[in-house]
C-alpha cells in the first residue's frame, strides 16, 4: 500500500539552519602527535598525568581482587578509561563542583580521597562519603540523577555570583536517561556554568552504544539543548583537559555549558557482578587494549625522554605500596555500629524513633546472645 | 483571595491559606538571602494559584526561577542547590505530577545527608498543592501523601489552617532537612484568619490539637479538617465530646499526642481524602490498635477516599469524606463497644 | 582570575560533523503561495480542512462560553492552532495510532469523535473517552508522558509487521520533558514508525519558548537522537500536511521516526483558567492575530475562488448547528452513579471491595437524605 | 542457579526461584506470541540475574528487547505496547531504579482501563527484583512494595518460593490488567522445588496459607517467609502452633484469609524487610484490629525494617527481620495477653 500518493518530497522546502562539531585529538594511536602539543602539557603535567593513570589502574586492580576474595562488595573498576578520570582531576579547580558518577576513581584521588574512603563505599560503609570537598558531591549509582544535581549547584554558583564550575560525570548509557537532556535543556536556557563530560566506553552493562541512541555521536545531543558539543579521544588524556579548558573558558565567558563526550573503551567487566564475555567478543577487546590510554601516554614519555623502565618499576612499586597501605587501613576500619543506621536520618533525633532503637537493640542484644 | 501589594509587608493581616503561604514566602526571602523559589510559572505568572505572587518583582529572577517544564529537573536541582549553600523552595504545580521527583525525593534528598554522614545536608521545600474538591480536571485532585511518607529522610507537612500554613512552612523553610509541604487546595480561599506577619515558626514535628474532648479522638489533616471539625460539632449536639487533632506533620509522625487522646477517649476515627488502603490513615490505626490496645473501647473507624481512582469531578463528592460520613462512623464506635 | 592561562582555542581540533535543518511553507504570511501549490492541495482537500478549521473554532469558542457559565470544567482551546489539529487529523489513516495531548480538538473530530464526547471528557465524566478508534489513546494531561505510549505503540506496529505509524502530539513545553527525549531516542535507535508534531505555541503556560530552551528551533531536538527533524509554518495547514507525508514516507522506507516543530501561536488564555494579560502583551497578540491560520486559508480560497461570503455564512451557521447540537447532548446525558468510580478498576471485580462498595452505598444514601 | 539450555522444554525440572521466572517466560512466550520481553540488559546478556536467559535467542530480537538505559520509557513503552494487542512484560533492573516509571504506572497503566471505560487496557507485567541480603551496593536492597500498592488499578504479586513464582509469573502475564511482579532476590538462588513445566497458573487474589496452626498467626510475604517458617518451627518446639501465611498477593489484598486466621488463632505477627510506617504491614495491623476487635487476645506485632535507609551491606543484617526477632515478637502476644 503506496501512502503518500500526492508525495512530492521536498517541496516546499527552503533551509532552516546547519550546525557543526569537532573532534579534538593530540596524541594518535601511535602516540604520534596528530597536533600540536598544547602549552599546558609541560613535562611536569605529563608525568603527574601518568603517575595517577597508573596508580588508577593499579588502585582498580587490587579492588577486583578484594571483591574476589570476599573483602570488598561489587565493584567497577575503571580499566582503559583512566585518562577521563585523570583529566577531570587534573582540570578541577579546588572551589570547582564535582559530581561524579561512579567510575570516577581517578578523579577522586586528584581531588584528595582517599583510597580507603573508596573502598568503604564499595564494601558496605557509609563512612566511605564522609570526607572529600566538602560542595563534591558522593559517587552516585542511580544512573543520570546526578546531572541535574550539578545543574543546580552550576544554578546555584550563578546565583552566588562565584565564578567557579560544576562538573559532572555520566556513562554512554545515562546519557538516554530523561535527567541527562533535562538538565542539559536548563544549562543552555539558563547559560550555566557547567561542563558535561560523557564516559562514552562504548558499553551500558551490556548494551552497545549503538543499541543505546541512533546518532552517529553522542555529542550532537547538545545541539538540541542549545549547549556547545565537542568529541574527544579519550584515550589521549591531553584532548579531555583541552576541551575542559575550552569550556572553563566559555563558561567563565558566560557563554555557558559544554557536553564533552569522551571516547573511551571499557576494558575490564561492567562490574565484578559482571561477566562481558556473554556479550562482546574477546576479539573487540583485544583491539581496543591497542588504543589504551596508558600505554598511549607511556610511550610519549618515552619519545620525550621523559621515562625509562626503571622508573616505571618504581612508579610501580610506590603505587603498589600506596594502595595496599589504603587497603590496610580499610581492612582494619571498625565497623559501625548497628545503631548508626539511624544516624544523620535527620538533623535532629525524631523523638518517634526511640520506639524503633529500642526494637534494634534488642535485635542486637539476641544476636549477639545466638553468637 | 485578597493577596495586595505590600500586604507581605504589614504586621497583621486577614488571610485565608493560600496568602498565608505567599506571606511566609514573602517573610522568609527577605529574611534569609540563600533562599530562593524555581518552578513552573511561579515568576512573572505568580503560580497557577497566584501563591508565588510578587516574588519575582521584588527578589529578582535570580531568586525566583521559572523552570523549564520537568519536575524530575525541579527537584535534582533543587538537590544541587541546597548542596551548595542555597535553600531552594521548588512548586510542584499540582500533586498529580509529582512523580517524576520520586526518584530524586527517594534516592537521594532523603538521604543525602545519611549517606555522606552529615557532610552534605538538603534542606529544600518541595511544595505542592493536593486533594479534590475544586472541579478539576483529571491528575489535578489526588492525595498521595502515603507514597511520600514512606521515604526515609524526608518531612511530610499539611497545614489545614492559614496559620499553621504561615507557620509551618517558614519552618519548613528552615529545617536543614528536605520537606515536601502540601497545601490543600481545596481551602486555599477558605476561612479567613488573621496572622502576626513575625516570623514566628511552628513546631515541625507536633500534631495540633484543635479542639479537646474526652468520648472520642477525630484525627485527620488538611482540607478534611474542615469536615472533621463540623462532625464534632454534630456530635457535640449528640452530647458527645469529640477531640479534633490535625496530624499536620505526618512525617516523623506524634503518634504521642494521638495515643494519648486515644488512650483517654477510648473512641477513634480517622479521616482523609486519599485512598483507603496502605495508606496515612492504616499506619494511625494500625498503631492506635496496637499500643491503646487496653484502652480501646470499639474498633478504630476510618473515613477515607476508596481504592478506586480518583473519578473525574461530576462524582468527587461520593469521593470524598463529608461530615455525615465522619459522624456515622463516630456514632459507630459506640454502638459497636 | 583566569581560569584558562595557557589556553590557545581550537588546538588539536578536527571537523566532525555537520547537520542541517528544513523548513516547509507554501503560504505566506500574506497568503501568497511562497512555493508551489502541493499535489494533495487539491481544492476539496483545502476546503475540507476549511471547514473543520472553522468546526474547531466554533467549538472551543462555544465550550469557553459553558465554562464561563459553569456548564464545563477547565477548558483548553485551541485558539490560533487549528491548522495544527485539523492537518493531523488530514493526514491521519484510519489504522494508524493517533496519541493526542490535550489541545488536539481539530483532530478529535476528523478522527470520528464526537463533540458530546469531548465535552463530557472536559466536564468531568470518564466516558468522554469511552469511544473513538479503539487503537487511539485518549486525552493525555500529565505533560509529555503520552510520547512514550506513542513509542511503545510504534514499536508495536514494527514488531506486528503493520505498516500504520503512531502519530503523538505534544506542545513546546512538553519538549523539556524526559520523557519527550527519551522516546525520541528510542525512536531513533529502533527506527520506529512514530511521527512527533510539536505544536511550539509558543507558550508552556505563562513561560515563553525562549524561556523553556536555549535552542534555536525545537526540531533540531531530533539531531540528538538520530532522528529527522523538520520544522514548519503552523499557521500554513498545506505545510503541516506535506511535513507528515514526509515522515509517513520515511515511516514506510524503515527510515524512521520524524519530529516536525510546526510553528503556531496560542491566541487564547492557556485553559479558562488562565489569564494570559498577566505575562504577555497585547501588542504580541494582536501581532499573532496577523498571522492566524483560518483567515490565511480563507484568504486563498478566495483568491482561488473558492469561496465567498455567503457560503461562510452557511458554514458559519452550520458549524454553530453542529455544536449547539452536540452541547445539548451533552447537557442532556444522565450523569453516571456515583457507584460507577468502581468500574474498571479491574477487569473482574475484585471480592475485597465489597466493603469499599458497602462504604458507599451508605455514603449516597446519607446523601440523598441530606438533601 | 540451574538454568541450563532446554531445561525450559523439560516436563519437571528441579529449580530455584530464579529457574522458576526464567520457566514461566519461557512457557508463556511459547504459548502466546503476543508476549514480548524488554529491559535493560535482558536481551543478549539475559538479565543481571539472567532470568531471561534464552529468551532472545528463542524468540528474537523483536520479541526480546535490549532498551536503551531509561525506566520512564520502559514503563510507557510497555504502556503503549500494551494498548496495541501485545502483553509486555518489561523487567526494571532493580527496584532502587522503579521510581521513574511511577508517573506511568500511577498516571497511566493503573486507570487506562478506568479513563476509557474499558476502551484501552494495559495487560502489562512489571518485573523487578527486590529486597535485601545479598550485599549488593547503594539502592540495591530496598523494599518498597507499599508505595506501589497504594496506586489504584493495579495488583502487587510478591512470589516466595520456586512454584508460586512459576504459577504467579504466569497468571501475572495472562492478566488482563497491570501487574507490577516483584521478585525476593535473596532467595532467587534459594531452595530447589519440584516444578511441573505445565503452564499451571495461580490466583491472583488469595494468599496461601503454607502451615496451619492454631496459636497465632504469622503473616508475611517474599524472602522474609523463609525466617517465618524457621520462626514457626521454634514456636512448635515452644508448643506453641504457628500458622504462616504468605500473602504473596499483595493487591489486591486477600485480607478474608488473614483475617479467618487470626479470628481463630487471636495472635498475629506480621513480618516484612520494608520500613515499618505507611507500609504494607500498617494496613494489614490496621485492618486485623478493625476487624478481629473481639477475638485479638494480644495487640498485633510488627516484626519489620526500620523507617531508616536501608544500611549498606556491612550492617544490613541488622535490618532485615531475623527467626529470633519473629519469635520474640511471638512470644511477646503470650505474654501480654
Ligand atoms: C536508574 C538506573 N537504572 C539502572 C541502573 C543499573 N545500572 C547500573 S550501571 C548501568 C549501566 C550504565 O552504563 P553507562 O551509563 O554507559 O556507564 P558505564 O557503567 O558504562 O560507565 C545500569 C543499567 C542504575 N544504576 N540506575
Ligand atoms: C507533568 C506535568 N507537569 C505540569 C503540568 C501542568 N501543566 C499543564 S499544561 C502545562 C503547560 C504545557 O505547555 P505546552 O507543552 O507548551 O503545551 P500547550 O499547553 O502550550 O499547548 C503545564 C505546566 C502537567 N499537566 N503535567
Ligand atoms: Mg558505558
Ligand atoms: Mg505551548
Amino acid at each position: 500500500m503506496k501512502r503518500a500518493e500526492h508525495l512530492v518530497t521536498n517541496l516546499g522546502h527552503q533551509s532552516l539552519v546547519q550546525f557543526h562539531l569537532d573532534y579534538i585529538q593530540f596524541l594518535g594511536e601511535q602516540s604520534q602527535w596528530v597536533s600540536e602539543r598544547p602549552g599546558f602539557a609541560s613535562d611536569d603535567w605529563l608525568l603527574k598525568s601518568y603517575e595517577y593513570m597508573v596508580l588508577n589502574r593499579v588502585f582498580d586492580q587490587k579492588a577486583i581482587a578484594l571483591q574476589r576474595t570476599g573483602q570488598l562488595g561489587t565493584f567497577p573498576s575503571s580499566l582503559g578509561q583512566e585518562a577521563f578520570g585523570v583529566a577531570i582531576g587534573m582540570a578541577l579547580q579546588k572551589d570547582d563542583v564535582f559530581v561524579p558518577y561512579y567510575r570516577d576513581q581517578g578523579a577522586h584521588f586528584l581531588r584528595g580521597h582517599k583510597m580507603e574512603d573508596l573502598l568503604l563505599y564499595w564494601g558496605g560503609d557509609e563512612r566511605g562519603s564522609a570526607a572529600g570537598p566538602k560542595q563534591d558531591f558522593p559517587v552516585c549509582v542511580p544512573i543520570a540523577t546526578q546531572i541535574t544535581h550539578a545543574a543546580g549547584a552550576a544554578a546555584a554558583l550563578k546565583i552566588k555570583g562565584q565564578q567557579q564550575v560544576a562538573m559532572v560525570t555520566i556513562g554512554d548509557g545515562g546519557t538516554s536517561k530523561g535527567d541527562f537532556f533535562e538538565s542539559l535543556n536548563v544549562a543552555g536556557v539558563w547559560q550555566l556554568p557547567l561542563i558535561v563530560l560523557v564516559n562514552n566506553n562504548q558499553y551500558a552493562i551490556s548494551v552497545p552504544r549503538e543499541m543505546q541512541c541512533g546518532a552517529g555521536t553522542l555529542a550532537q545531543k547538545a545541539i538540541g539543548a542549545g549547549v556547545h558539543g565537542v568529541q574527544v579521544d579519550g584515550n589521549d588524556v591531553m584532548a579531555i583537559y583541552q576541551a575542559i579548558l575550552e569550556a572553563r573558558q566559555r563558561a567563565d565567558d558566560h557563554k555557558g555549558a559544554t557536553l564533552i563526550e569522551v571516547m573511551t573503551y571499557r576494558l575490564a567487566d561492567h562490574t565484578t557482578a559482571d561477566d562481558a564475555s556473554r556479550y562482546r567478543s574477546s576479539q573487540e577487546v583485544k583491539e581496543a587494549w591497542l588504543k589504551e590510554p596508558i600505554k598511549r601516554l607511556q610511550s610519549l614519555l618515552f619519545d620525550l625522554k621523559l621515562w625509562d623502565s626503571e622508573k616505571e618499576k618504581t612508579l610501580q612499586a610506590q603505587c603498589t605500596d600506596k594502595v595496599d597501605n589504603a587497603v590496610k587501613n580499610y581492612l582494619n576500619t571498625e565497623p559501625q555500629s548497628p545503631q548508626s543506621m539511624f544516624d544523620y536520618l535527620y538533623s535532629e533525633w525524631p523523638e518517634n524513633m526511640n520506639e524503633q532503637l529500642d526494637i534494634l537493640g534488642d535485635k542486637v542484644e539476641r544476636m549477639d546472645n545466638h553468637h | 483571595m485578597t493577596v495586595a501589594k505590600n500586604l507581605d509587608e504589614s504586621e497583621n493581616v486577614d488571610a485565608v491559606l493560600l496568602d498565608a503561604v505567599n506571606l511566609a514566602l514573602h517573610y522568609e526571602m527577605a529574611r534569609d538571602e540563600s533562599v530562593v523559589v524555581l518552578g513552573e510559572d511561579i515568576g512573572s505568572n505568580g503560580g497557577v494559584f497566584r501563591a508565588t505572587a510578587g516574588l519575582k518583582d521584588k527578589f529578582g529572577f535570580k531568586r525566583v526561577m521559572d523552570t523549564p517544564l520537568a519536575e524530575a529537573l525541579i527537584s535534582g536541582m533543587a538537590i544541587g542547590m541546597a548542596s551548595q549553600g542555597l535553600k531552594p523552595v521548588a512548586e510542584i504545580q499540582f500533586m498529580g505530577f509529582i512523580f517524576p521527583a520520586f526518584e530524586h525525593l527517594f534516592c537521594h534528598a532523603g538521604r543525602m545527608r545519611n549517606r555522606t554522614r552529615g557532610r552534605m545536608t538538603c534542606p529544600m521545600v518541595l511544595r505542592a498543592p493536593f486533594g479534590g474538591g475544586i472541579h478539576a480536571p483529571e491528575h489535578h485532585s489526588e492525595s498521595t501523601e502515603a507514597l511520600i511518607a514512606h521515604i526515609p529522610g524526608i518531612r511530610v507537612v499539611i497545614p489545614s489552617s492559614p496559620a499553621r500554613a504561615y507557620g509551618l512552612l517558614l519552618s519548613a523553610i528552615r529545617d536543614p532537612d528536605p520537606v515536601v509541604f502540601l497545601e490543600p487546595k481545596r481551602i486555599y480561599r477558605g476561612a479567613q484568619q488573621l496572622i502576626q506577619n513575625n516570623g514566628q515558626a511552628l513546631p515541625l514535628d507536633k500534631c495540633f490539637t484543635l479542639r479537646e474532648g474526652k468520648d472520642i479522638s477525630l484525627i485527620s489533616w488538611g482540607a478534611s479538617i474542615s469536615e472533621t471539625l463540623q462532625a464534632a460539632d454534630v456530635l457535640a449536639q449528640k452530647n458527645i465530646s469529640a477531640e479534633v487533632i490535625d496530624v499536620a506533620t505526618i512525617k516523623p509522625l506524634d503518634m504521642r499526642t494521638i495515643l494519648s487522646s486515644v488512650a483517654t477517649t477510648g473512641r477513634c476515627v480517622i479521616v482523609h481524602e486519599a485512598a483507603r488502603s496502605f495508606s496515612v490513615g492504616s499506619e494511625i490505626s494500625a498503631q492506635v490498635s496496637e499500643k491503646c490496645f487496653l484502652n480501646l473501647l470499639a474498633p478504630v473507624q476510618r473515613v477515607t477516599g476508596f481504592d478506586t481512582h480518583m473519578p473525574y469531578f461530576k462524582n468527587e463528592n461520593y469521593y470524598l469524606p463529608s461530615a455525615q460520613d465522619i459522624v456515622a462512623s463516630a456514632l459507630k464506635t459506640f454502638k459497636e463497644s
